[in-house]
C-alpha cells in the first residue's frame, strides 16, 4: 500500500505526462504513414498498385477524350491499410505515404486522395506500324524441333532454364541461341514459355 | 399418597415428552400429546386434593367448622383441560388421516415439503 | 362523568366475536349475509374498544368486569375478571384494527378458495380468542382463550385444501404447540398451587417477593410457554410454516395478532406475576432471547424463496425486537417495544396482504416464478413499498420510530448499567434492520420489478374491496410513523405506564390499598419517564421534504424547455440493453441476489438451513431443550 | 423573518443550492486530483457539473418493460431525501436544523439516496440492474456495520457519563474537549470511517455496485437523460454529506468564534478529508470484488470501530 | 439561461460508449490509449461510458459481421438523442481488408448514417482526439437543431 501512496503523492506533484495535443501540433514520427500523396505526372499507369492493394482502396477510371484517355486514380482512405505496399511496388515512385494523420471527414468525399493524368494517344504513324503485324520471316524446321526468331528474341534466358531436356543454351551477353539437337525431344517447353514467341515450332 | 400423584404425573409428562421427541410416527406422536395432557391433568387434580376432604358438592350434612372440601377449582380446570385435550387429539388426528392421504406416509422424517 | 357504561364494553368486545362466529355458521352458504355479520362483529368489536380510549388511556382509569358479579370476598378474588387496563387496552385495539382489516381483505381474497363456508367462523373464533386473552384478568381463562385461539389458527392454517403444504403446516404448528400450551397450563396449576387463585391482579399482589423453587419453575413455565406463542427463537420453524400455508389474512392474524398475544402473555408473567424483571438476569434472557430469534430469522429470511415464508421468518425477527426492547426494563425500552409491536402489526399485516393480492392475482407466491408485477399492480406494488420500508426502518415510516427507540433504549441500559453488551445489542438490532431491507429488496427485485414472465401478462390489478384495506394499513403505517409524540402521548405512555405500575392494576382489581397490604414492594421497576438519547421529528423532516420538492419542482419546471425529451414506445430503441442481444427473458430474481453476502456467510447459512429440518421431531427437540434452558436457567439465577 | 433565515437555510445555504454546488465541486477535484496523481493533466474542476448540465439536455429513454412510475420518481425523492439530510448535518458549528434528527437517523436517512437507487435500478426491468442491485445492497450491509460501530463509539465518547446521540451535542462537546479526531480512543474509529465514506458513496475501490465495466453500471444501465442526471448530482452530494458528517463528528470542535470563518474552515476539511478517503485510495486502488467488499467491512473495518468502542468504554 | 448552459455544458462533457462490430482490436487498443495519461482525454470532458444509454458520441470499430449486425444496429437505436456515430478505423467504413467475406455484411454506413469517420488503420490517438472533437462539434450543431 504504501509504495503506491508513495507514488500517488509524488505523481500529484510532479508535471502531468500528458502531451497537450489538440492545442499544440504533434508530428508523427519518422516512418510514420500516413495519409497518402499521389504525383499524378509519374505514373505510367502500370496498375501494379492496384494489383498488390489488400484493402481495394485503389480503383482507376479511365475516361476517353479527345487528346487520349484521361485516368484518375482513386485513393480511397477509408478503405486503406496503410501498409505502404503501393509505395513499394510503384517503380516510378509516383506513391507516397506522407506523415499526416489527419484523416478524419465528415463525408466519404474528404476521405479520398485522387489524381489524374492524361495518358496521350500515340502519335499516327506508330499506330499503323502496330496496326500491320510483322510477318514472321524465320519458317518453322520440317522436323518439329524448335527454330528461334532472333529479331524477336530477347535472350532473356527463359527457354534454357525451362528446357527439361537441357537442350537449349543460351548467353545473354554473347546475344547466341543454340539449340543440341541431339538433346532435344521437342516438347514445345520453350515455345510456350517465350514472352516474346520468338520460337517458332 | 400425593406424592406418589405427582411422581406419575411428572413421569407421564416426561414419556409424552419422549413420545414426540423420539417416535416419527405422527400417530404416536399424537398418542405423546396426549400423555403429556394426562399427566398434566393427574397433576392438576392432586394440587386440588386435600387430605380427608369432602367433596365439594356435598353439602347435605351439617356443616361444621373443622370440615373442609377438596378444591373444587381445579377439578374445573382439569374438565376444561380435558376437553381442550380431546379436541387437540382429535384435530391431530384427522390432519393425520390427511397428511396420510396427501403424502402416502405416516412418517414425520418424510412429511418434511416444508423445510429450509 | 362516570364510567359505569364502560364496563360492560371489554366482555361484550369478545363476546361479539364469538356470538358472531355462530351467527356465520348459520349463515351457511349466503355469502352476503356471512359478510354482513362478520362485517358488523368486527366493526363493532373496534369500535367497542375505541370508545374505551377516552377513559382509559387518557383519563388513566382501569377497567375491571366481574364475570356474574362475583366480586371479590375478603381479599380473595372469586370470580372470573374481566380486566383492561392500558396495556390490554393496547393490545385490544391492535387486535380489533387488524382482525377488521383482515376481515374486510378477506371477503374477496377467500372466495378463492373452495371451502369458504367455515372461513370466517374460525376468523372469528380466532380474533375473539385473541382479544379474549389480551383482555382477560384471569390467569386460566387467558389459558383456555389460548387454546381456542390456537385451535382456530390450526385450523385455518389447515384450511386451504390446494394447497400441498397446509396440512404439514398445521400439524407441526398442532404439536409444538401443544408444548406451549402444556407449559402455561402447567405454570398455571403450580401458580394456583400456591396463591390458590387464579386471578391475575391477586397474584400479582402475592407472588412477588415469595418466590420459591415451584415459583421459578412456574415462570419458567409460564415464560416458555408464551414464548412458544410468541415464536421466539426455538420455536420459529414453525411459525414459518404456518404463515406461509395459511391464507394471507389468516397471516395477518397469526403474524401481527396472535405472536402478539405471546409478548402479552411475556409482559403479563414477567412484569406483573413475578416481577422478575427487575432482575439483570431475567433481562439478559429476555434480551439475549430477542436478538437471537432477530439475528437468526433475518438471516433466515434471506434464505427464503418463497414470499410468504420470507414474510414469516420476518415476523419472528420483528418479535425479536420487541422482546429485546421489553427485556431492557426502562420506560423506553418499553415504550418502543410497544410502539414496535403496534407497527409490527400494521407493517407484516400490510406485507402480508400484498402478498395475498400476489397470490390472487397470479396464484404463486415462489420468488422464482415471479417478477416485474408493478406494471401490471401498480398500487400493490407501491402498497408493499411502503410496507417494505416500514419494516426495514426507513424514515418517516413507522418502523424507523419504533426502532430509534429500541435503539436509544439498548444504548441508554448499556450506559446505565455500564455492559457493552448491550451496545453490541444495538449493533444487532441495526444489523438485521439493514439485513430486513435486503431481504425486502429481494423480494421488491423478484416480484415486483424486473422482467415480466410471458403467462403473467394478463394479469390485474386486486379489486378495490382488497384494496382499500391494504390503504387504510399504509396510511396507518405512514401515521404511526410520522407522529411519534402523539403516539407516546396517547397510546405508549399510558401503556408504559401501566406496564411499570401494578399496584395500580391491583388496587384497581381488589379494592384501593389492596396492594399495600400485601404486596410487599410496589416500587416501580424502572421510571415511568422516557429519556431519549437523541432527536427525530419527522414531521419537520416532512415539511423539509416537501418544501426541497416544491423547489425542484420548480426549477425542473423552469428548466422545462431546455430539457430533453422524455420518450415511451415500445420499439428497438426503449427495448432493455442487453449488451445489445435482443431482449430476453433473464430475470435476476432472488435466488441469485447478494452472493457476496451469502458467500461469506456460507458456513453459517447452510448450517441454519440445514437446522430447519421440517421434521417434526427436531422441533419438538428444540421446543423441550428450550424449555429445559430456560428452566435451568431461572433456577441458577432467580 | 425566522421564516426567511430557515428558506435561506432550505433553499440556499446548506440546502439545495450550496450542497449541490459544493458536491459537484467537491466530485471535481476529486477527479481532477485522481488525474494528477496518476500524472494525468484531468478533467477541468466544473466537470461534473458540465456532465450533469448535458445530461439534462439528453433524451430521457424509458425502457418500455420498467416500472415507469418508480423508475421516474426514484431519482427526485433520493435528490430531495439528500438534500434535507445535509440540512441537519452541523457544518463548523452552524446547525441548519440540527435539533431534528441524530446520528443514528442521519445514518438511517443516508441510505434513502442508495435505496431510490435500487428501487430505480430495479424497476428499469435489466438484468445488469438486477446484479447491480445485488451488489448495492451487500455494499450497504457491509458498511452499515462498520458505520453504527463508529457511531455508537462517539455517542459514548460525546456522552461523557452517559450515552448520547445528537450531533449537536457531540459538536458542542468537541468544541469544549476538542476534537475527536486528536482523541487517541477514537482514532481507530475515524479510520474506519473514512473507509465507510467511499463505500458509502459508492466509490473506487468499493464501487461494487456501479462497476460499468463489468456490469454497465448496475442500477443505472438504463437511465438517461435528466434523471441520470439527479443521480450523479445525488452522488456528489452524498460525497459532501458523508465528507460533512465526518467533519461533524471528528473534527467538530475547531472555533474561532467567528461563524462564517468556522464553516469556511468546515468546508475546507470536508475537502481535505474527501482528497484523503476517496481521492488517494481511487488512484490507488483497483476495484474490489463484492465477497471482498464485505468481508472486508465486517472484518477489518468492523473490528477497528470495535476497538474504538470498547477503548472508549473501558478507558478514561 | 438553461438553453445556453446546457448547450454549453454538451461541448463539453460528451461521453463516449464503444461498440466492437468484430474488429481485430487494434482499434479497440488506440481507443482505450486515448485514457492514458499520455492522451488522457478526460481533460477534454471525454468519458467512457458503460451503456448506450448514458453515451453521447458511439464509436464503432470492426467491419460490421454477419454475427454484430443485429447487436451494433439495436445499441446504436438505445442512445438517446443528440447522438453522433463514429467509425474509427477503416473497416466500418468500407470493411476494409474483410470486404467480400462471407461473414461480413458492412459496411456500417448501408445501415445507419455516419456522422465522422476516422481513417487509419489503425488512426494515430491524436487523429482520434481530431475526429472525436468534430463529433463534439457535430453533436453541438444537433443540438442547437433541435
Amino acid at each position: 500500500m504504501l509504495p503506491f501512496i508513495k507514488e500517488a503523492v509524488t505523481g500529484l506533484f510532479s508535471k502531468p505526462s500528458t502531451e497537450a495535443y489538440p492545442f499544440k501540433p504533434v508530428e508523427a514520427p519518422a516512418g510514420y504513414r500516413g495519409r497518402i500523396v499521389f504525383h499524378a505526372d509519374q505514373c505510367i499507369s502500370c496498375g501494379m498498385c492496384e494489383r498488390v492493394c489488400a484493402g481495394g482502396a485503389i480503383t482507376t477510371h479511365s475516361e476517353e477524350t479527345e487528346e487520349g484517355t484521361l485516368v484518375t486514380r482513386r485513393f480511397f482512405l477509408g478503405s486503406c491499410t496503410f501498409c505502404g505496399h503501393c509505395a513499394a511496388f510503384c517503380v516510378k515512385h509516383a506513391i507516397e505515404l506522407s506523415q499526416d494523420y489527419h484523416m478524419v471527414a465528415r463525408t466519404e468525399e474528404e476521405l479520398v486522395v485522387s489524381g489524374s493524368y492524361l495518358k496521350k494517344k500515340p502519335a499516327k504513324k506508330a499506330e499503323a506500324a502496330c496496326a500491320a503485324p510483322e510477318e514472321s520471316t524465320v519458317k518453322p524446321r520440317e522436323d518439329g524441333l524448335p527454330v528461334n526468331d532472333t529479331s524477336k528474341c530477347v535472350y532473356c534466358t527463359l527457354c534454357a532454364k525451362k528446357c527439361p531436356a537441357g537442350a537449349l543454351t543460351v548467353d545473354r551477353k554473347a546475344k547466341t541461341w543454340v539449340l543440341d539437337e541431339d538433346k532435344c525431344i521437342a516438347c514445345g517447353t520453350c515455345h510456350d514459355v517465350c514472352p516474346k514467341k520468338a520460337i517458332i515450332m | 399418597m400425593m406424592l406418589a400423584n405427582y411422581i406419575g404425573a411428572i413421569a407421564l409428562i416426561v414419556i409424552g415428552f419422549y413420545a414426540m421427541i423420539v417416535k416419527h410416527d405422527i400417530i404416536k406422536i399424537v398418542i405423546g400429546m396426549g400423555i403429556t395432557d394426562y399427566g398434566l391433568n393427574l397433576l392438576i387434580v392432586s394440587i386440588g386434593f386435600n387430605e380427608g376432604g369432602t367433596a365439594p358438592i356435598f353439602t347435605f350434612g351439617e356443616l361444621t367448622s373443622g370440615m373442609y372440601f377438596v378444591d373444587p377449582v381445579p377439578q374445573a380446570l382439569t374438565l376444561t383441560s380435558i376437553v381442550i385435550g380431546a379436541c387437540v387429539t382429535a384435530m391431530a388426528l384427522a390432519l393425520c388421516v390427511r397428511l396420510y392421504k396427501e403424502y402416502g406416509t405416516l412418517d414425520s422424517r418424510r412429511i418434511r415439503r416444508l423445510h429450509g | 362523568m362516570t364510567y359505569e357504561i364502560f364496563k360492560h364494553f371489554p366482555v361484550l368486545a369478545i363476546m361479539c366475536y364469538f356470538v358472531g362466529a355462530f351467527i356465520v355458521t348459520l349463515a351457511g352458504k349466503r355469502r352476503m349475509l356471512r359478510n354482513v355479520v362478520a362485517g358488523a362483529v368486527m366493526l363493532i368489536s373496534l369500535s367497542l374498544l375505541l370508545s374505551l380510549v377516552v377513559p382509559v388511556m387518557v383519563d388513566g382509569q382501569i377497567i375491571t368486569y366481574w364475570m356474574g358479579n362475583w366480586e371479590p370476598v375478603e381479599g380473595y378474588a372469586i370470580g372470573i375478571a374481566i380486566e383492561v387496563d392500558a396495556l390490554s387496552l393496547f393490545f385490544g385495539l391492535l387486535v380489533a384494527i387488524a382482525v377488521a382489516l383482515a376481515g374486510f381483505y378477506s371477503f374477496r381474497y377467500i372466495t378463492q378458495d373452495d371451502a369458504n363456508g367455515p372461513f370466517f367462523t374460525l376468523f372469528l373464533m380466532l380474533s375473539g380468542g385473541v382479544m379474549g386473552i389480551v383482555l382477560s384478568g384471569d390467569l386460566f381463562n387467558i389459558y383456555v382463550m389460548l387454546e381456542v385461539m390456537t385451535f382456530a389458527a390450526v385450523g385455518l392454517t389447515a384450511f386451504r385444501s390446494w394447497n400441498p403444504n397446509a396440512r404439514e403446516a398445521a400439524f407441526k404448528y398442532l404439536v409444538v404447540g401443544s408444548i406451549g400450551s402444556t407449559c402455561v397450563l402447567l405454570g398455571t396449576a403450580l401458580v394456583y398451587a400456591q396463591c390458590h387463585t387464579l386471578n391475575l391482579a391477586q397474584i400479582s399482589a402475592m407472588l412477588p417477593g415469595n418466590m420459591n423453587p415451584t415459583m421459578v419453575f412456574a415462570f419458567a413455565m409460564l415464560f416458555t410457554g408464551f414464548g412458544c406463542k410468541s415464536f421466539m427463537f426455538p420455536f420459529q420453524p414453525i411459525a414459518a410454516d404456518a404463515h406461509g400455508a395459511a391464507p394471507s389474512s389468516v397471516s395477518v392474524l397469526i403474524s401481527g395478532v396472535f405472536t402478539k398475544t405471546g409478548v402479552y402473555g411475556i409482559i403479563r408473567v414477567s412484569y406483573f406475576l413475578f416481577r422478575t424483571m427487575g432482575l439483570t438476569s431475567m433481562q439478559t434472557l429476555l434480551v439475549f432471547i430477542g436478538c437471537v430469534s432477530m439475528f437468526v430469522c433475518v438471516t433466515m429470511a434471506l434464505n427464503q424463496h418463497d414470499f410468504k415464508r420470507l414474510l414469516a421468518f420476518h415476523s419472528i425477527s420483528q418479535i425479536g425486537y420487541i422482546l429485546t426492547a421489553l427485556g431492557l426494563c426502562s420506560a423506553l425500552g418499553i415504550a418502543g417495544g410497544l410502539y414496535h409491536a403496534i407497527n409490527h402489526t400494521l407493517f407484516k399485516g400490510l406485507l402480508f396482504l400484498t402478498a395475498g393480492a400476489v397470490l390472487y392475482a397470479t396464484g404463486t407466491t415462489y420468488l422464482e416464478k415471479l417478477g416485474g408485477l408493478a406494471r401490471k399492480m401498480p398500487q400493490t406494488a407501491a402498497l408493499f413499498m411502503v410496507g417494505a420500508f416500514s419494516i426495514s426502518g426507513i424514515p418517516p415510516f413507522n418502523g424507523f420510530a419504533s426502532k430509534w427507540m429500541i435503539y436509544q433504549a439498548t444504548y441508554e441500559k448499556a450506559a446505565e448499567t455500564g455492559s457493552i453488551g448491550y451496545a453490541l445489542v444495538t449493533v444487532v438490532c441495526v444489523v438485521t434492520s439493514v439485513l430486513t431491507l435486503a431481504s425486502f429488496i429481494k423480494v421488491g427485485q423478484s416480484v415486483f420489478f424486473g422482467q415480466l414472465p410471458l403467462e403473467y401478462e394478463n394479469v390485474k390489478e386486486t379489486p378495490l374491496s382488497m384494496r382499500i384495506p391494504m390503504w387504510i394499513m399504509a396510511a396507518l403505517c405512514f401515521l404511526t410513523g410520522l407522529f411519534p409524540d402523539l403516539m407516546v402521548e396517547y397510546l405508549l405512555g399510558p401503556a408504559t405506564a401501566a406496564v411499570l405500575d401494578t399496584a395500580r392494576y391491583i388496587d384497581a382489581a381488589m379494592g384501593a390499598g389492596y396492594a399495600e397490604i400485601v404486596a410487599n414492594s410496589t416500587a416501580y421497576l424502572a421510571e415511568p419517564v422516557l429519556v431519549f438519547a437523541g432527536t427525530w421529528d419527522p414531521v419537520s423532516w416532512l415539511l423539509l421534504f416537501v418544501i426541497v420538492m416544491c423547489a425542484v419542482t420548480l426549477v425542473s419546471l423552469a428548466g422545462r424547455r431546455s430539457r430533453g425529451a422524455l420518450t415511451l414506445a415500445d420499439d428497438a430503441k426503449h427495448a432493455t440493453f442487453f449488451g445489445g442481444e435482443e431482449a430476453e427473458f433473464s430475470h435476476v430474481a432472488s435466488g441469485d441476489l447478494f452472493w457476496g453476502f451469502k458467500h461469506n456467510l456460507r458456513g453459517y447459512l447452510n448450517f441454519m438451513s440445514r437446522a430447519h429440518s421440517g421434521i417434526t421431531n427436531d422441533y419438538v427437540v428444540w421446543g423441550v431443550c428450550a424449555m429445559a434452558v430456560i428452566t435451568v436457567y431461572c433456577f441458577i439465577f432467580m | 423573518m425566522e421564516f426567511l433565515i430557515k428558506i435561506v437555510y432550505i433553499l440556499i445555504f446548506p440546502g439545495l443550492l450550496f450542497s449541490s454546488v459544493f458536491g459537484l465541486w467537491l466530485a471535481g477535484i476529486d477527479r481532477k486530483v485522481v488525474a494528477r496523481m496518476q500524472r494525468r493533466v484531468g478533467p477541468p474542476v466544473l466537470q461534473p457539473t458540465y456532465d450533469f448540465f448535458k445530461l439534462l439536455g439528453k433524451e430521457t429513454i424509458v425502457p418500455s418493460c420498467a416500472a415507469r412510475h418508480t423508475f421516474l420518481i426514484a431519482p427526485y425523492v433520493g435528490l430531495i431525501s439528500l438534500v434535507v439530510t445535509a440540512l441537519f448535518i452541523p457544518i463548523g458549528g452552524l446547525q441548519a436544523f440540527g435539533g431534528m434528527a441524530d446520528m443514528v437517523v442521519v445514518l438511517y436517512l443516508i441510505t434513502i439516496p442508495s435505496l431510490a437507487m435500487i428501487f430505480g435500478g430495479s424497476a428499469s426491468a435489466s438484468p445488469f440492474a438486477g446484479v447491480g442491485v445485488s451488489r448495492s445492497m451487500v455494499a450497504i450491509m457491509a458498511y452499515e456495520l462498520p458505520l453504527i460501530l463508529v457511531l455508537l463509539s462517539i455517542g459514548r465518547a460525546a456522552g461523557g457519563t452517559y450515552v448520547t446521540f445528537s450531533l449537536e451535542r457531540v459538536t458542542l462537546y468537541q468544541q469544549m474537549f476538542g476534537s475527536f479526531l486528536f482523541d487517541w480512543r477514537l482514532i481507530p474509529a475515524a479510520l474506519a470511517m473514512l473507509l465507510v465514506i467511499p463505500c458509502e458513496v459508492g466509490a473506487h475501490p468499493f464501487d461494487v455496485g456501479e462497476a460499468e465495466t463489468e456490469i454497465c453500471e448496475g442500477p443505472l444501465v438504463e437511465y438517461s437523460g435528466a434523471p441520470l442526471a439527479v443521480f450523479k448530482l445525488s452522488h456528489a452530494i452524498k460525497m459532501f454529506i458523508m465528507t460533512a458528517l465526518f467533519c461533524a463528528l471528528f473534527l467538530g470542535g475547531i472555533s474561532t468564534g467567528m461563524l462564517w470563518l468556522d464553516v469556511v474552515i468546515a468546508l475546507a476539511l470536508c475537502s481535505v478529508v474527501t482528497l484523503i478517503c476517496m481521492t488517494l485510495l481511487h488512484a490507488i486502488t483497483a476495484r474490489l470484488k463484492v465477497e471482498q467488499v464485505f468481508k472486508f467491512f465486517w472484518t477489518v473495518v468492523s473490528g477497528l470501530a470495535l476497538v474504538s468502542l470498547i477503548l472508549v468504554w473501558f478507558v478514561d | 439561461m438553461f438553453k445556453k448552459l446546457i448547450d454549453n455544458s454538451a461541448a463539453r462533457s460528451p461521453w463516449l460508449f464503444h461498440i466492437n462490430a468484430g474488429s481485430c482490436n487494434g482499434c479497440d487498443i488506440e481507443l482505450v490509449a486515448l485514457l492514458t495519461p499520455r492522451y488522457d482525454v478526460e481533460r477534454l470532458g471525454f468519458k467512457l461510458a458503460g451503456t448506450p444509454r448514458h453515451a453521447d458520441i458511439v464509436v464503432v470499430t470492426g467491419p460490421v459481421t454477419a454475427q454484430s449486425k443485429d447487436r451494433v444496429l439495436r445499441t446504436i437505436a438505445q442512445v438517446p438523442d443528440p447522438k453522433v456515430i463514429v467509425t474509427l478505423g477503416s473497416c466500418p467504413r468500407s470493411c476494409n481488408v474483410f470486404r467480400g467475406s462471407y461473414s461480413v455484411v458492412g459496411p456500417l454506413d448501408k445501415y445507419v448514417p455516419i456522422d465522422v469517420s476516422i481513417a487509419g488503420c489503425t488512426p494515430k490517438p491524436e487523429a482520434i482526439i481530431d475526429g472525436l472533437a468534430l463529433a463534439t462539434q457535430i453533436l453541438k450543431e444537433k443540438r442547437g437543431a433541435k
